[in-house]
């Protein structure tokens, strides 16, 4: 049974104080992989906003984590996802994922990451010098569902 | 009286987050909510790419609504890329 | 230009003192993704032991960065791989990519690790009870690094 | 004298991780190298699998092999998996 930490947090995090214990509750296990998003900076954004819908969000990412579980062999899988306002070079997800071998643990985070929009009902918009923008889908985020083969 | 929270774009197009509407019937279905939400709002959700949950379970077919007072309905647009 | 930090370390390292560091240094940069790979324990393995050839190993673990910048859009790759004699548990292998973009990220973690014992020259044997066993290649090392064609 | 190195479970086989050897001769190819090694060690080096490094520079073919004094052999055989 693999351990699974979900959570959506409202203030901002350190990926390192996460993914420290994760791994120590693990040991000798194989391998870990993480992936941390951050905010971009130098594109003009000053700001960036994630709102959500409880009800499906926090669900949504239950229900990725389970597909993952069930398609790699995972130890323990870690998905963090911060909603609100953030700033440029603010951690705004953090997936990680243990394994006992190489290729689950990184077929896995880069499975989640590649869903992790679509299964979360996350809305974005970002602020620029002329004020405020919804970030619409990108046809490249289809794309890289498609890859797995659903 | 029924609760409609309203997501992404929608909200600018709303101009809150979340409304309470009074009920006209004792329930209302996807029409009635078009009437409700005023023709602005309603030509912005009638397009296929906004879903609807009632009281946080998606439906299938968002024209197929049946809601009652004390329920939530959630206007979702399509989520974020990048 | 990719900021690149290669290293062989002979003693025990703490990845995420590595990871932190290489984060800082690229703020607002989009994602990183890292793998930290273990000595496996549970199957019997008291200890571990990885030799390498300096004129060799080295050399073919810069050659694999090269590749990885070369294929991958990155702001920063870091390997480092323990050699010497380590217990399970330990930490074995580190690589870490800093991208814009996290495809970019994910990819050259993912195609570092299936390259990196091929590229790097790094024998291993195992202490069990009954004494050392060396480590042969196994087929899945090759299939995996011909996923990329090459 | 030429220095021979010994990687992975050829080691073992040399009972040393690397060793020095005097040449007969100026220079010394491949079938010297088996002669000197002796035939335990000649018969594991013979492999396909097992490659030659001269002064940290892998040959395309090992049996192409001129050393002179003070050069370094490595005998590397295939590197582990897992």
């Amino acid at each position: 049974m693999a351990m699974r930490d979900v959570r959506l947090l409202t203030e901002p995090f350190n990926p390192g104080t996460l993914i420290g214990p994760f791994t120590q509750a693990n040991p000798g296990l194989g391998g870990v992989c993480t992936f941390v998003g951050e905010v971009r900076s130098g594109e003009g954004v000053e700001a960036l906003e994630l709102s959500h819908y409880e009800p499906l969000t926090l669900p949504g990412m239950h229900a990725l984590a389970d597909r993952a579980i069930a398609r790699f062999d995972l130890m323990g899988l870690l998905m963090v996802h911060r909603v609100g306002m953030m700033r440029p070079g603010e951690p705004i997800v953090c997936v990680s994922a243990a394994s006992r071998h190489r290729r689950d643990a990184i077929g896995a985070v880069d499975f989640t990451m590649d869903h992790l929009k679509s299964a979360a009902w996350f809305w974005k918009r970002e602020k620029r010098a002329d004020g405020w923008h919804w970030i619409e889908p990108r046809p490249q985020d289809h794309a890289d569902r498609e890859r797995w083969g659903n | 009286m029924i609760r409609v929270v309203f997501l992404g774009k929608l909200a600018d197009i709303a101009g809150t987050d979340a409304d309470g509407f009074a009920l006209p019937d004792d329930e209302i279905n996807w029409d009635g909510l078009l009437a409700l939400l005023g023709p602005q709002l309603a030509e912005a959700v009638r397009a296929e790419t906004v879903k609807l949950a009632l009281n946080g379970t998606l439906l299938p077919d968002k024209a197929a609504l049946i809601a009652r007072a004390g329920d939530e309905i959630a206007l979702l647009p399509p989520v974020s890329g990048g």
